[in-house]
């Protein structure tokens, strides 16, 4: 009965929404607001000015800056928010020595240490490519950080920490809010406002992009690395 | 004409200062007294020396706080306000002298002599308020320290009585709040300056609920009939806390705040003109009645006292609801006049208490030749409230006599005196009791209250003859009053 | 002059931000240097915010251009008076921080600590960024901060049911953020621009009024339950209550103000510009807001733990800030954004009291506290101070408030809800009184309450600037009274107030 | 209305994803099965705004030398890749949230819970 | 493809990915409901690749398919694998 209730419920707020939807701008036509306005400029002079070929990259770290700003801190919130949930539960230390749950099987170990380079190597082309082609310092991050979960399951736990060692984790957690302070008070320096960029796709531009992109992946990858990690250590 | 001097602000901030003192300095006996009495002469002091330039017809003004244009904290001395800020400051000096003498077994002293000095400031507050939302403010933080007071004993039925208080007072409270709020909405200001700020071509249905919100208000502390609930059980307080409190400081805010309203908020010629004030003159008389008969069933002293203030203070809103100057005056005086009275009565309650234990009025055969000063005051007291001449009493009921006729409903004049048969016969044979009829004990050796507490009740009797025969005399208190009802009624 | 310095706009969000996000590196697991550095950031910020206030009080509203892109097409932060609660939050975190040096250890396990600070960091820099940005999108980047850090610290203490509280609270959050994310979507559909002030003027041009009205009521239902106005209060209670007593106070001083300041701003961008009539929304907020502080006044009567009944008492002031909202004339509105400010401090110094005296007598329940008054003299008078002021009784900051949304009530020719509003207070006294009696006038339960003695000097420090400020902001009304008008003005110009 | 709608049907499938997802936040009683109902509302709003940055016959707005005039709007996409990470964040939180309320009281079912308080 | 052909193409995978939501709702064993969700994931990543959003589409991938499942998997490993 209760779930027939909630249906009729949602089926009540379903109308105005719909109805809202339907009067929308049409979908797809070059004439909407969301087209002609802002977006026009972005996409006219989006390269030149905000130093990217991939106008989307341009508007994540040029026109909207901050938004990712805003992004990496709420990572990093996320990671610390999962780690003062779950720090401090008596049984940390004999969860590391046991062996992961998954049965241990030979062909998934060697095909994961085989490949595992050339994960590696796919992670820093999305991360260094990102003003050119698709992709950007998140997505680079997010594939680095599946290849530490991908070792920690099938290799060992151990080898995977290896990569990111304890004792510089929590500057690794903070790299992408990092890299953002250096590049907003650069950008101050360069052109008198925080996050400016110098106009052109100069090599300046270039640089802090890339510095950008590498805090974000580095952040990225430690921050879902370590959220993996400490949630397995929960017994 | 209008001076800005800083003797009005002065007024109740030394006694809010004494409070503070009490709390940081209390523990020790000596500084807890010092400060006290040394407060409660100083503001005597200082409201004394504001009293010539009141004659003089000069009002004295200080503004504190402006929070907004039209609203704020700021304090104006006129007739009306010096008139009540004297008596209890008067009255402050002297029950501090007799709760130093009461006191002495009790507990807690530091709490009772600190939130003691606070009320006072708050009701010295009332007085000199220039505005309706500065006389609100200083009347939610009376009720507010007065409640540590009440419940000053800590037993469950203290707390009781201190939770109906603040359940009466704070929904009093409350109303006053919105009535302000709606006369600001209508009149555009809250300046209790001016003979009537209320304008005459708003709709009769909002003024009406105006009035009737704010004599609602009011009317809680001003104890009218239906809304007097609180003060028979506030009785549970400490007799200087009764004395003080519950027949002076608080029932008095609630008076005042009604005359405010009837002079100085809606004027009389709109009164008048709308018929409002007539219900309340009814309201006042049945008020006046009830409270006596319900005096006269009361055995426990301090509770026939409680049901005897309740019936007096509607003399000060009948006074106000005849709308005419010998009535005003007749009000206004009643303020000094019965607050003398009722405390000398209090004080004598409480010199009993103290010395011989007794609390019901069955208990009191003979008591005279054990005390004969303390109840030589006592029938000083109760003379004046049967309206003897040449007592306080009498001047009120006289003048309210006269106000009835000249408004021309000629039978509140049988109001009076009805109620000065009833207070005979409730007040008398507690006196025939006390020296005529034999004591059931032993011829007992005259043993008088301690001079603490025999002095101040002295005292108050003299003045309360003095108040009696002295109405003409130009310095006298009286002189205010009439100063006051001229500035309304624009003689 | 020095307030002048146009980057300290910026500044004011990225020292709690960059501070907050490299407490854990510096502090490198030991709890003492963890909160040297907490206090240290927050200190910082307290003084940035206070330059950003002198400079809005002497020029008037000043925005900052991120990156150098002008208003359309970049990120903006425009500083506004309204946005002078980015002070309140910076300076109320400071004393929530620095009460919590002996707190935190107390009430967390050992590791927990660096990221305690950490994330209440991240929270005062999340709150500060939500009233000062003036682009939607980053509005909601930051309230989904503010949401993310307030469930962490919910769950912090790691007591038993502070997990399934903590749930509660974020599936609700989750949920209503994603609302306000579908309205905003739905504007920038509308009008093209993410930037608040040029959707305003762009608004009126919307084709059709429809999908205007539909993302409002999303926006306004997401900020609702934010702001857990009645219907949709049911997590904040145990979240409130559950969470250690700093946090509360953030929680229920500033976080629970997120959705009041959403709702200001979006005002702005309705009345600016009138593409729709707001009676109907105003006439339901009124009518909630009236059921909020009834109902949230009418729970509190029956909790007997200390946190749950201020918990309950925060759900009534909403109401009162929502009412005034609901109102919409020059008064209320003046009333209810006085009220956003000082409800703030008198939450936080009647939560900063209860945890002193949880933390130093171990009791919570009523029942069990009787008597403290004489055991902790000055915690308790500052905990009476904050009674009193929340009740409204005049000299205190939380009359104004009441004052004027009863003048609101009579302007908007509404008496009805004046009369609701001031009865509806006398509600919330009841209970306070009792806590009041349990503390000074009834004997004690436990013997060792009576002489427990105050708590160390970093909890009772904050506890009484804050009492202390009850006291004066009720008479120094004046200050936040002029400097918000204004803003109200200014929002109510184009309706005529 | 209808005819419009079959225009806009984009915008009608994320609102018809959002209702399912709030059905499942609703009415399930697992706790982890309501967090799958959240995600799929996160996702559901993210093609809403997705789709309003769409144009027919447009390409991806990378500019290298052979792109073709009509380009998709590009904010809706910065949005929603913020949108993204904040909604992986609150499933993190959440998760371990659940995981804690598991060990606490040993169930996840919400009916259960609410009799544990 | 022509633009009816786009649009077809559009309206099944919207179709798919509805049949994937009741799917995520209706199933018991949430191991089966996390793997349809990453499912889910894909199409939606399909659809916004189609669409010409290819940052937006691998993020979603990347995300949505890999880290999400990969955290419902843990916590289901953690707690318990049927729901009542």
């Amino acid at each position: 009965m209760k779930r027939a209730l909630v249906i009729v419920l949602l089926a009540i707020v379903a109308m105005p929404l719909l109805a809202a939807m339907a009067a929308m701008p049409r979908f797809g036509s070059a004439e909407q607001p969301a087209y002609t306005h802002v977006a026009k400029r972005y996409l006219e002079r989006g390269v030149e000015e905000a130093g990217a070929e991939n106008v989307v990259t341009g508007v994540i770290l040029n026109y909207r800056g901050f938004d990712t700003n805003g992004e990496v801190t709420v990572i990093f919130t996320a990671c610390a928010a999962v780690i003062a949930v779950l720090a401090g539960s008596r049984n940390r230390q004999d969860q590391r020595e046991a062996a992961s749950s998954v049965p241990e099987s030979l062909v998934v170990r060697y095909v994961v240490r085989l490949l595992a380079p050339f994960i590696a190597l796919f992670a820093l082309y999305v991360v260094l490519f990102g003003e050119v082609s698709p992709g950007g310092g998140f997505q680079g991050g997010t594939v680095f950080g599946a290849l530490l979960i991908v070792m920690t399951v099938a290799v060992s736990r151990n080898q995977a920490e290896r990569l990111l060692p304890l004792r510089i984790r929590p500057w690794l957690q903070i790299a992408g809010p990092l890299s953002f302070l250096a590049v907003g008070t650069a950008g101050v320096v360069l052109t008198g406002w925080y996050l400016g960029f110098p106009q052109g796709a100069t090599a300046a531009t270039r640089l802090m992009l890339m510095v950008l992109e590498f805090g974000i992946g580095v952040g990225g990858a430690t921050v879902i690395a370590s959220i993996f990690w400490r949630l397995g250590d929960e017994a | 004409m209008e001076a800005v001097d800083v003797r009005v602000l002065l007024a109740p901030a030394i006694s809010f200062a004494c409070s503070g003192l009490v709390f940081l300095m209390g523990r020790n006996v000596f500084w807890r007294r010092f400060w006290s009495l040394g407060a409660a002469s100083l503001k005597f002091v200082v409201v004394l020396s504001m009293l010539p330039a009141a004659l003089a017809g000069k009002t004295l003004v200080w503004n504190l706080i402006e929070f907004t244009p039209g609203i704020g904290i700021a304090f104006r001395a006129d007739a009306l306000g010096m008139f009540f800020a004297l008596v209890s400051s008067a009255l402050w000096l002297i029950t501090t002298v007799y709760a130093i003498g009461y006191m002495e077994p009790e507990h807690a002293k530091v709490r009772f002599f600190g939130f003691f000095a606070l009320c006072v400031s708050t009701t010295v507050g009332v007085a000199f308020a220039e505005n309706l939302l500065t006389l609100f403010v200083f009347y939610e933080t009376l009720t507010i320290c007065t409640y540590p007071l009440v419940i000053h004993e800590e037993t469950p039925e203290a707390l009781r009585a201190g939770r109906k208080y603040l359940a009466y007072t704070l929904s009093g409270g409350a109303c006053i709040l919105l009535g302000a709020a709606l006369t600001y909405q209508v009149a555009g200001t809250l300046t209790l300056s001016k003979p009537g700020i209320v304008p005459a071509s708003a709709d009769v249905r909002t003024l009406a609920v105006l009035f009737a919100t704010l004599i609602a208000g009011f009317g809680v502390k001003a104890a009218v009939m239906p809304l007097h609930g609180w003060l028979p059980s506030a009785m549970v307080a400490p007799t200087p806390v009764s004395a003080l409190l519950h027949a002076v400081a608080v029932v008095k805010v609630g008076a005042f705040g009604v005359l405010r309203v009837v002079y100085n908020i809606f004027g009389v010629e709109l009164l008048k003109r709308l018929g409002f004030a007539l219900p309340l003159a009814y309201l006042a008389a049945f008020t006046i009645i009830a409270g006596s008969v319900a005096a006269l069933f009361q055995d426990n002293l301090k509770r026939r006292l409680a049901y005897s203030t309740v019936s007096q203070l509607s003399y000060i809103v009948l006074g106000a609801a005849l709308l005419t100057p010998a009535s005003a005056s007749a009000a206004v005086a009643h303020i000094a006049n019965q607050a003398f009275a009722k405390i000398t009565m209090f004080f004598a309650a409480g010199a009993i208490q103290r010395t011989t234990g007794k609390t019901q009025v069955h208990e009191l055969g003979g008591i005279g030749k054990q005390m004969p000063l303390t109840m030589a005051a006592f029938t000083v007291a109760s003379l004046s409230f049967v309206g003897m001449p040449l007592t306080g009493g009498f001047i009120t009921k006289w003048y309210l006599s006269v106000g009835a006729f000249e408004s021309g409903m000629w039978w509140f004049a049988l109001i009076m005196v009805a109620s000065s048969l009833l207070n005979a016969a409730y007040w008398l044979p507690i006196v025939y009791l006390a020296f005529l009829k034999g004591p059931q004990e032993v011829a007992a050796a005259p043993r008088e209250a301690k001079p603490s507490l025999l002095v101040p009740t002295v005292a108050c009797a003299v003045w309360v003859l003095v108040l009696g025969t002295t109405s003409d005399v130009p310095g006298m208190p009286f002189a205010l009053a009439r100063a006051a009802v001229e500035f309304v009624f624009k003689m | 002059m020095w307030w002048q310095w146009p980057h300290w706009l910026p500044l004011a969000v990225l020292v709690p931000l960059g501070g907050g996000v490299v407490t854990p590196a510096v502090a490198r697991g030991s709890a003492r240097r963890a909160w040297g550095w907490a206090a240290g950031v927050s200190a910082a910020t307290v003084a940035v915010s206070l330059a950003l206030v002198i400079r809005v009080a002497r020029g008037g509203p000043f925005s900052y251009a991120f990156g150098g892109w002008q208003p359309p097409y970049g990120i903006e932060f425009r500083f506004d008076e309204v946005s002078a609660f980015a002070f309140v939050v910076a300076f109320l975190g400071a004393l929530a921080i620095v009460f919590s040096r002996q707190y935190a250890p107390h009430a967390l396990a050992e590791p927990r600590v660096p990221y305690y600070y950490t994330l209440l960091l991240l929270d005062i820099a999340g709150l500060i960024g939500f009233s000062v940005t003036g682009d939607l999108f980053n509005m909601y980047v930051f309230m989904e901060i503010v949401s993310l850090t307030g469930y962490a610290l919910v769950a912090i203490s790691g007591e038993r049911i502070a997990e399934m509280a903590a749930f509660k609270y974020l599936v609700l959050g989750a949920v209503s953020s994603l609302l306000a994310l579908f309205g905003i979507g739905m504007l920038y559909g509308v009008t093209g621009t993410l930037n608040i002030a040029d959707a305003a003027s762009r608004l009126g041009a919307a084709a059709s009024t429809m999908p205007v009205i539909v993302a409002v009521a999303l926006l306004v239902l997401g900020f609702m339950v934010k702001a857990a106005l009645f219907p949709l209060h049911v997590w904040l209670p145990d979240a409130h209550a559950i969470a250690p007593s700093p946090v509360s106070a953030v929680l229920s001083g500033l976080v629970v103000k997120l959705g009041l300041v959403g709702m200001l701003r979006l005002y702005g961008v309705v009345y600016a510009s009138r593409a729709v009539d707001l009676s109907s929304l105003n006439w339901l907020l009124t009518w909630l807001g009236a059921v909020s502080i009834v109902m949230g006044a009418f729970f509190a009567i029956f909790q007997d733990d200390i946190k749950m009944m201020l918990a309950y008492s925060t759900i009534s002031n909403i109401g009162y800030i929502v009412m005034g909202f609901g109102l919409a004339s020059q008064y209320a509105l003046v009333g209810a954004a006085v009220h956003i400010f000082n409800h703030a401090l008198i939450k936080s110094a009647l939560f900063l009291a209860a945890g002193a005296i949880i933390y130093q007598t171990g009791y919570r329940r009523l029942s069990d506290l009787r008597g403290v008054g004489r055991g902790m003299p000055l915690t308790a008078a500052a905990l009476s101070v904050g009674a009193v002021s929340i009740v409204g009784i005049p000299p205190t900051a939380g009359f104004l408030c009441k004052w004027y949304i009863a003048l609101g009530a009579f302007e908007a020719k509404r008496a009805a809800f004046g009369f609701a509003l001031v009865f509806g207070a006398l509600f919330i006294f009841v209970y306070y009184i009792r806590m009041v009696n349990a503390f000074y006038f009834q004997e004690p339960v436990h013997a060792d309450v009576t002489h427990v003695g105050d708590p160390p000097l970093s909890m009772l420090v904050p506890v009484w600037i804050l009492a202390a400020l009850c006291l004066i902001m009720g008479l120094a009304g004046k200050v936040p009274l002029t400097f918000v008008a204004p803003a109200v003005s200014r929002l109510l110009g184009p309706l005529g107030g | 209305m209808i005819g419009i709608l079959w225009d806009n049907f984009d915008y009608a499938v994320s609102v018809l994803l959002f209702l399912i997802g709030l059905y499942c936040v609703i009415a399930k009683n697992n706790l982890i099965k309501k967090f799958m109902g959240l995600n799929i509302m996160e996702t559901s709003v993210f093609a809403f705004i997705v789709a309003l940055g769409v144009v027919k016959g447009g390409s991806a707005p990378i500019m290298e030398p052979g792109a073709r005039p009509p380009f998709i709007n590009p904010i809706p996409q910065a949005l929603i890749l913020t949108g993204i990470v904040v909604a992986v964040s609150t499933t993190a939180l959440a998760l371990s949230l659940i995981v804690r309320v598991w060990r606490q009281c040993g169930t996840i079912e919400a009916d259960e819970l609410r009799e544990l308080e | 493809m022509t633009l009816e052909m786009s649009r077809l193409f559009d309206a099944g995978l919207m179709v798919l990915l509805v049949l994937c939501a009741l799917a995520v709702v209706r199933t018991k064993d949430l191991l089966a409901a996390s793997i349809v969700f990453s499912a889910y994931s894909l199409v939606m990543c399909l659809v916004w690749d189609h669409r010409g959003a290819p940052d937006v589409a691998m993020t979603e991938a990347a995300v949505g398919a890999g880290v999400t499942t990969v955290l419902f998997l843990s916590a289901i490993s953690k707690t318990v694998r049927k729901e009542k």
